[in-house]
Formats: C-alpha cells, structure tokens, sequence
C-alpha cells in the first residue's frame, strides 16, 4: 500500500533557534494505519506532528501527506486532517458546543441541513447530544476533550492526528476514549497517528510504534517488536510496559515463553507456563 | 483610574451619538487600512489583548478602588491603530457587562483610544532613541494626560466642567458667555471656590491625587511589563518593520 | 470575577427572560435604556429603577453580583453627581440614578442573555472582522480568566499577598501581567493556526436561533411596550 | 503520633452551586507520612487539597491543619505548606528561575544572603543549578515541574502538596521526580500529600493511599489493602495497577501467592510460584 504520511529527515529551527532534527528511520503511515509515537519530553513529537500538519515548514528534509507537501498545500491537506491537541482549550472555538462542531463544515460552505446532520452524527457517536446548547468552557476536562474530538472528526477526515488525548484522563475515560479512537479506525478506516507517554496503553491502540530520541527515530515496528527491545527503549528514557519487563525477567531464566503485551496476553501464558513449567 | 469613565446621562444626547459615530468609523477604517489577510492573522492578538484588558480591569491592587487601564500598552504592543480596536471593544464590553455608560461608548472609546493611539506612536518614536523603558514611561505618561486633557476639554466644551475653575460649571449665569478664552484666572478661582464651597474643591482635588497616582502606576506597570518583553520576547516590542501599523 | 458570574447566570438560568429570543430582550432594553435616558425626574426615574428591580428579581439574578457590579456606574456617576449637587440636590440624584439606572437596564439584558448570543445577533449588523474579534475575545476572556485566577492563587499560597502594601502588589501585579501577556501571545499564535487547520477563513459562523416568537417573547414585546407607554403617560400628568 | 492535617466530612459550594462533599473517611495524615489520593475525574481531589491549603473554606465538616483551621489561619498554616499545582505553567511566577525559587523567601523578608543561600541549596538539591537564570518559560515540561518544586520547598515547609506532579512527563523525568519526593520525605522527614492518576506509581510513592469517589472517601489503607479491593476500586471507576489484575487471576485460580504491588515483588514471585507450582 502506498503511504499516506511520509517524513524523512527533517529539521526544523524555532525562532529562538531552537533545532530540531529527526532523522534515521523515515516516518512512513499507510492508510488505516493506527501509529504511536513514543519518546522523552522535549524529543520532538509534537514538532513532528505540526510539519505533518503543516502548520511549520522544515528547513531540510520532506514531509509528504498524500503525495503533497502539507505547509505548501495547506488547504488541500488540511481537509484531510483531523486534529486534537494536547491542550483543548485552545482549540475550541466555537461559542457553543454546537457551533464548535459545526465549525468546519460551515467554513466548507456545506448546507444547514448538511451541517446539521454531520453534527448530530459525530455528536450521536461519541454521546455528547445533551450538551450541543452548552458553553464550552463551562465543561469538565474530559468532555472538552470529546468535543475537540468531535470537532476534529466532523469533515470524516482521513488522517487523525491526536496529541497525548490521555492527559489528565482517569482509567475510565481513558478506556472509553481509547475505544472511540479504535471504533473509528475500524468502522470509518480512519488513519490515527497519536503521541503518548502511557506506554502501557500501547499495545491497545498500535499497529505500528515510533520511538525517537535525542534527533533521531530509533526504531519502529509493531508493539511487541518494540517493546522486547529493552536496550532501545532504555537509551531513549523510555520504560517498557511493566509486563513486558516482568516476562523479560522469566525469559531470561529461559522459562519458554514469548513475552506478552496485553493484560489478557500474560494471563494465557502464564496459565501455560504453570500447567506445564519447563 | 487614570481616566474618567463617563457615566450614562451627564452627556447630551447629540454629542454621544457624535461620540459613537467617530469612534466606529475609525475603527472601521482602521480595520480597512490593514489588508484583510494580515487583520485576520491578527485577531486572536487582539482579542487577547482586550481580554487581558478586561481582566486586569477586574484585578484590585490592595485596599485601593481603581484599576489599570493599560490602553498604552496595548498601543505598544498590538500597535496604535490596532491598540484603539482594542479599546473600543473592552468599553463596549464592560458598558454591556454593567460598568455603565452604554450610550457613551464611544465617547470613552474616544478618551481612551487616544491613549493606545498616542502611547503607541510614541513609543514606536522615542524606543529607537531612548532605550524601552524611558519611552515607555514617557509615551504613557503622555499619553494617559493627553486623554485626561482631552476629556476635562471636551467636558468643558459641554459646560458640565469649569476648566479654570476646575469645578461643576452649574451657575451658567455667572460664567455665561466667557467661553474658552479664560481671562482674570485666579480671580474666579478664588470667586468660585467660595461661592461653590469646600466639598467640590475637596472633591475636585481628591480626583486630582487620585489621577496622578494613577499615572504614576499606569507608567511604572507598563515600564515594568515592557521590561520583562525586552527580557524574554525582544521581538514582540520590536516587530519587524510594518508589520502593521 | 464579576463578568464571568453574570455569564454563568446568564447561561444557566431558566425564567422566561431567559428563555425570550434576543431580538425582543433587546427591545425591551432599548426601551427602559430610553425611558432612563429621556426622563427628567427622580420620581419617574425612581420608578423606572423599582421597575427594573422587580425585573431582575423575576429573572433570579443574584443581587450581590449585580450590586457589585453597580458600583462602578454609582461610583463614576458620583463624580458628577458632586458637582451638580451644588445646583441642587435633586440634580445630583438625577445624574445617580441615570448612570445607575442605565446600567442596570444593560445589566438586565447580559444577566439573561450569554455574551455569545448578543455578539451573535449584532454580528448581522456588524463587519464580520469586528465581529470575530468580539468573539475571539469572549473565548480568551475565558481561558485567561482561569489562567489568572491559578497565578493568584498561586501567588496567594506562595506568600505573594499583601494587603496593604501597594508597592507591593504593583509589582506582583506588574509581573503577573507581563506573564499572562506572555502566555496569552503565545498561545494566541498556537491558536491562530489551530483555526486555520480547523478551517478558519474569517468569520466564526454561529447559530441564529430567533426568528421564533415564543410566548416568553411575547411577554417581553408587551412589557416594553407597557414601559413605554408609561412614561408618555407620566409626561403627560407633568 | 498526632494528626498534621485532618478533614472530616467536608461539604464545598462552589459559586455556581456545584456541591462538592467528601465523607465516609476522615482524612487524616500524620507528620512524615506519604498519601497518595486516587479518584476519578472531578472526584474532589484538587477541592479536598483546595482546602487543606485554606484557599476555600468549607460550608460543613472541619478542615485542621496542625490544629488550627487553614482559612482563618492562613498565615501560619501556609508556612508550613509547599504546593506544586496541576499546571505549573500557572504557577511559576518569577520571570527567571532564580527569580521564582526566591518569590517566597523574598516576601517573607528574608536577608538577601538568606534569600541566596536558600535557592542555592534546593537549586543544588533538584540538580537545576544550571537553569538559575533562564527563563521558565522556555524549559520543557519536566524542567518546568522541577522549578516549581524548587519554589514549593525553599523555605523547607513541612507539608508538601502536588496535585498531578507525573502528568505529561516521560518515565524517566515521573522516576526522577519520584526519587526527589522521597528523597525529601526521608531526609527531612517532609509529609506528603498527592494527587495522581497513575496507579502503577503508587506503591513507589505512597505509604497511606485514600480512595475518593462521588463524594464519599471510600477507603485508606497501605497500597497493598487498597489495591486488592478490586470491588471498592471498580465501584470508583479506577483500574488496580497491572501487576495486581494480573496475580489477581492466579490467586483466583487458587494459586499459592500474595498479590505484589511492585515490579520486583512480582519477580519474587513468580520466580517462588514456578519453582514450585502448588
Ligand atoms: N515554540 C517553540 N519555540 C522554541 N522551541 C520550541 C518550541 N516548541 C518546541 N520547542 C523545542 O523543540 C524541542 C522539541 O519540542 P516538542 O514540543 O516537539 O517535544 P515533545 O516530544 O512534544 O515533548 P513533550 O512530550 O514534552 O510534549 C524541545 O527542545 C523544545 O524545547
Ligand atoms: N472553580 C469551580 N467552579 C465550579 N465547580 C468546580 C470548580 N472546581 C471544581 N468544580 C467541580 O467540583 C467537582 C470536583 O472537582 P475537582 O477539581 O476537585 O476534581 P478532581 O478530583 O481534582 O478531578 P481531576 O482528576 O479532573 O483533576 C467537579 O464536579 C468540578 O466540576
Ligand atoms: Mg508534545
Ligand atoms: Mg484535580
């Protein structure tokens, strides 16, 4: 499949002069790709996602989005993408929950009666229809979050880009947003490229796993590709998740065993491995 | 309080809507000068300085009933032009939101607006010369007198103030027909803080400490804001050049 | 934070001045901000402010927000007040009671009505870029506001809090300031180009929903037309 | 030993009529101890630390701190407490680091030498001698979080309150700063009180854990008592930590185990459990 998103070695320098190189591995997403980006504060994840936006422009090195250069084309790839930041606050700007919704359709000069439905649609699918008359700001965390979820999928864009949407969320909302993000990726093929530092949420939400560091994009692959490598990660101040650093140590002692990354995972091979010790 | 706001009802009818047609028409040419694409780009600066300007207006300093006003700095930083939009759309806010003076928006706009629009040429003036921080202490001390000026001149035009005096201007047969020109100036001061006693006087002096102290803060917090720019970001208080205007 | 209270007031209360549509809200306010202006006497004015009352009581509007908030006209009012006391006292009062009254006729309208819908039924009458900005600003009133109440708060705990000690406070107040400008250019760059990914092109459409008369409303014509009738008839008996 | 701080069954109004109540449990913390509070969003967390520092004060129930009541004392009570908020963005006020760690002594009118000497140590301390004359609004997260600690222990408070300190920081920086709490705990016996969502941390942070839900404290209890009760924590919408779902399901199988709440006590074991299955 050809890709949808592809970086290569980029750098980009912040009017404080602030560099930011990424390079090594290219950056490659293929449609109805689910990809988490991984790595320490101040890596480059969110500088990242904004060429890919096309909200910053490198001084070397290319993004493409679809073929196109996205700072070059923004008004075509932007129609393409969906976005919530890590930050909501600063994304809603509608008066009301419904306008805010209703934001992009407008601006593309659908009809009311177009605009109305996409509205009622995104906001049926994520549960938010009882607060369509509310103010914004007047909203818990987690509802704001769902209405910039909802604003960002209202156009049913192709390529949702999402920046640490687990941020301050408890368990529950975690999940169900973790749900959501799943849900649309299944029914509607949307492509999700997200940021985290919950890496044991991962393996619930990737298909494939960057992990950068210090300029570079050490690694990629699925979850559990990434994750059995501990040395990788710990060179880029990253954490396993706890199982996968609990099985690493039973592998060592060479019980025989693959190391799990889901929760249901270790429980069958642990059920396995006592049965049946060696 | 280093202006005064006007309240609804001291001023005629013709000179408010006089008011608040000059005040819209120079916002609207003002937002017309710009090109539409860099006055969009610019909105959010804008309305963040309005909003910053409603809540500092809501902040009390201590024991003390006044508020910074902050128009010069507003002229500084989003520039003069952009500084008066700003104004007119904080007072339309707070004289919706129960300030007073819905009818006479325009005039404060107009007062007030001189303020972003001298300090911010002022400052753009003198900074090249003089270093930041003295010019923004100039530029704002100037500016906020200069609209003191202006209002105390309009109100007298209106006779509700005696410039000369510096009083009410309520017996019009004493002072009729001595329009602006003001001869033998002691003499009626003294006449007139006999005949109108002390508590007008008292009050008079009372707004005058109170608007120097306003001066005085309204300088040293924006030289004090200005400075801290400098410090972190030079390039908002020395945009390149027309950027707009 | 008084703006931010009539707000809340006005986007959860439920009387039927709450619910009336905009267009006839702001008849009705055109008409008692007339009557105020128009009338010549404390005694009609009196009236006029006892009517208004009764109209905020109905409203459940709460009145220590609303006195607060009259302060400023009273106090600014006051001023002149003083100087036309000299002529006589009933000319002091007048120029209280219009500011007062006035504002209180405004106040009427923003405590049933959110800020966001005013802009929205001005916004046919306005330039669309002044518009924009009036609702720009709306949404960064909010998020600064919270911003600014933390850094207090902060300030508060971490012993940044005196009273009585103005130089003090002017220069706390001095650095908040710079800090809360500082985060506010920032983070209206970041939310400019958040716009335009999500669209932005001038003009934040918002939804018009009055062109139905529901009873509230015309409850609301009614009462402005009753204001306004009274006073023609005061001027009459006068 | 005597109670530091004690809440009995709050009940908060906030302006907009929003009731927040907080009984079942007494909340109570002693000189030295560790608590962490877990809940789900708009549980109480940041009300109930809200008013232990005095900035609110509650309509019903009692709030004491070291005996006397937080609101009506506030001077006193508030030299005795350091807090870290949420947003440090929201709290770091000086416009140099330096600036910030000295806001405090400065306004309680120490010497300039005094002043000096404190922002050295703890600059010395949190290993952020280097930042002393940046501007914290440039530092990354992590840097930032370190900063406003810095500001919270200069005049050594006996009381430290973080509300979310690990949010949006990377393993390696949530580590560090888990190692600098205790790290402070044990050298100078500083009590801690903090909010988190990430029940992984802890059993690393904590020695009393309180459970808050839908206005009840639901329960106290070491780590250990607390995340057992899968029942109290599902109820509370909260999620036990991995290690403790995954032996859950062998004790259920009747294995042999107590459930482990750390990394290494799950090593421990498992290693037991499969040298000797039943
Ligand atoms: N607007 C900016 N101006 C200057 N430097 C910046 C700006 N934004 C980011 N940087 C710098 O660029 C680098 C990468 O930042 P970025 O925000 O992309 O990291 P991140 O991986 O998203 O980190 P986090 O996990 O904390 O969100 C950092 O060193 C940061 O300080
Ligand atoms: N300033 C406020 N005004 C009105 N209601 C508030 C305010 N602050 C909090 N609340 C409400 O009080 C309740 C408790 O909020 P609180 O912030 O204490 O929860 P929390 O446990 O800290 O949540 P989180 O995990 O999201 O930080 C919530 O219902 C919230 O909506
Ligand atoms: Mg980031
Ligand atoms: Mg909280």
């Amino acid at each position: 499949m050809e890709a949808l998103v592809e970086v290569k070695c980029i750098k980009h320098i912040y009017p404080d002069n602030t560099q930011v190189t990424l390079c090594g591995l290219d950056f490659v997403v293929r449609p109805g790709e689910r990809v988490v980006i991984l790595g320490p504060n101040g890596a480059g994840k969110t500088t990242l996602l904004a060429h890919v936006m096309g909200l910053l422009a490198p001084v070397e090195g290319s993004v493409k989005v679809m073929g196109l250069e996205p700072h070059k084309h923004f008004k075509q790839v932007r129609k393409s993408i969906g976005v919530v930041f890590q930050n909501v606050d600063e994304q809603i700007i509608g008066p009301t929950v419904y306008d805010d919704i209703a934001f992009t359709p407008r601006n593309e000069r659908l009809s009311r009666e177009e605009v109305e439905r996409r509205v009622m649609m995104v906001a049926t699918k994520l549960g938010i229809q009882d607060l369509l008359h509310r103010i914004p700001h007047y909203l818990s965390g987690g509802q704001k979050k769902k209405v910039a979820l909802a604003g960002a999928i209202a156009m049913s864009p192709r390529i949702l880009i999402l920046d640490e949407p687990f941020d301050g969320l408890d368990p529950a909302s975690k999940r169900e947003m973790m749900g959501l993000l799943n849900e649309l990726n299944r029914e509607n093929g949307t492509t999700l490229i997200i940021t985290t530092h919950d890496v044991n949420l991962v393996p619930y939400i990737a298909d494939t796993v960057y992990v950068i560091y210090d300029g570079k994009i050490l690694t990629k692959g699925n979850p559990h590709e990434v994750f059995i490598q501990r040395d990788v990660l710990e060179s880029a101040n990253l954490e396993p998740p706890i199982l996968v650093d609990l099985f690493a140590h039973l592998k060592e002692k060479s019980y025989n065993i693959t190391v799990p990354i889901t929760l249901e995972q270790a429980k069958e091979q642990l059920d396995a491995l006592l049965e049946n010790p060696r | 309080m280093s202006h005064v706001h006007l309240p609804d009802g001291v001023v005629p009818t013709i000179w408010w809507v006089a008011g608040y047609l000059i005040s819209l028409v120079t916002v609207f040419v003002i937002l017309k000068r710009v090109e539409a694409e860099k006055v969009r780009g610019k909105i959010p600066e804008i309305a963040m300085m309005a909003a910053v300007m409603l809540i500092t207006m809501s902040v009390p300093l201590g024991f003390i009933p006044f508020h910074m006003n902050f128009a010069a700095l507003a002229g500084m930083l989003v520039g003069p032009g952009l500084g008066f939009v700003v104004v007119f759309v904080v007072n339309f806010i707070l004289a919706l939101l129960g300030h007073g003076g819905i009818t006479v928006v325009g005039l404060n706009t107009l007062s007030v607006g001189v303020e972003a629009l001298v300090g911010g040429v002022a400052f753009r003036l003198l900074k090249g010369k003089i270093g930041s921080v003295p010019s923004t202490i100039i530029s704002t001390t100037v500016a906020v007198l200069l609209s003191t000026a202006l209002m105390v001149l309009f109100l007298s035009s209106i006779g509700m103030v005696d410039i000369r005096s510096g009083e009410g201007m309520l017996h019009r047969d004493n002072h009729a027909g001595d329009g602006a020109s003001g001869q033998d100036e002691g003499l009626r001061h003294e006449d007139a803080a006999y005949r109108f006693g002390r508590m007008a006087l008292a009050g008079w002096a009372a707004v005058l400490v109170v608007l120097c102290l306003g001066i005085i803060s309204e300088s040293a917090v924006t030289a004090l804001v200005i400075r801290f720019f400098m410090k972190v970001r030079p390039d908002m208080i020395n945009p390149t050049p027309n950027k707009d205007w | 934070m008084h703006l931010a209270e009539i707000d809340r007031m006005a986007s959860n209360g439920t009387s039927l001045f709450h619910r009336a549509g905009v267009p006839s809200k702001l008849l009705m306010v055109l008409c008692l901000l007339w009557t105020v202006m128009a009338s010549g006497d404390v005694l009609t004015l009196g009236a006029l402010i006892a009517v208004l009352l009764v109209l905020h009581l109905v409203a459940r509007v709460q009145f220590k927000e609303i006195a607060h908030l009259l302060f400023y006209p009273f106090f600014f009012s006051l001023l002149f007040a003083l100087l036309k006391f000299q002529e006589s006292w009933a000319s002091g009062f007048l120029v209280i009671l219009k500011g007062t009254g006035a504002a209180l006729a405004t106040l009427f309208l923003l405590a049933t009505t959110p800020w966001v819908e005013v802009f929205a039924f001005l916004s046919a009458y306005l330039p669309g870029t002044l518009v924009d900005i009036f609702l720009f600003t709306y949404r960064s009133f909010f998020i600064l506001l919270d911003q600014v109440s933390s850094l207090l708060r902060s300030m508060r705990v971490r012993g940044g809090y005196h009273p009585f000690n103005v130089v003090m406070n002017l220069k706390n107040m001095a650095s908040t300031v710079g800090l809360v400008l500082l985060h506010s250019f920032e983070m209206s760059q970041r939310m400019y180009r958040i716009y335009l990914l999500r669209g932005y092109d001038g003009g934040i459409p918002v939804a018009r929903r009055w062109w139905k008369l529901g009873y509230p409303d015309v409850v609301v014509i009614v009462l402005s037309v009753l204001i306004v009738m009274g006073m023609v008839i005061a001027w009459r008996l006068l």
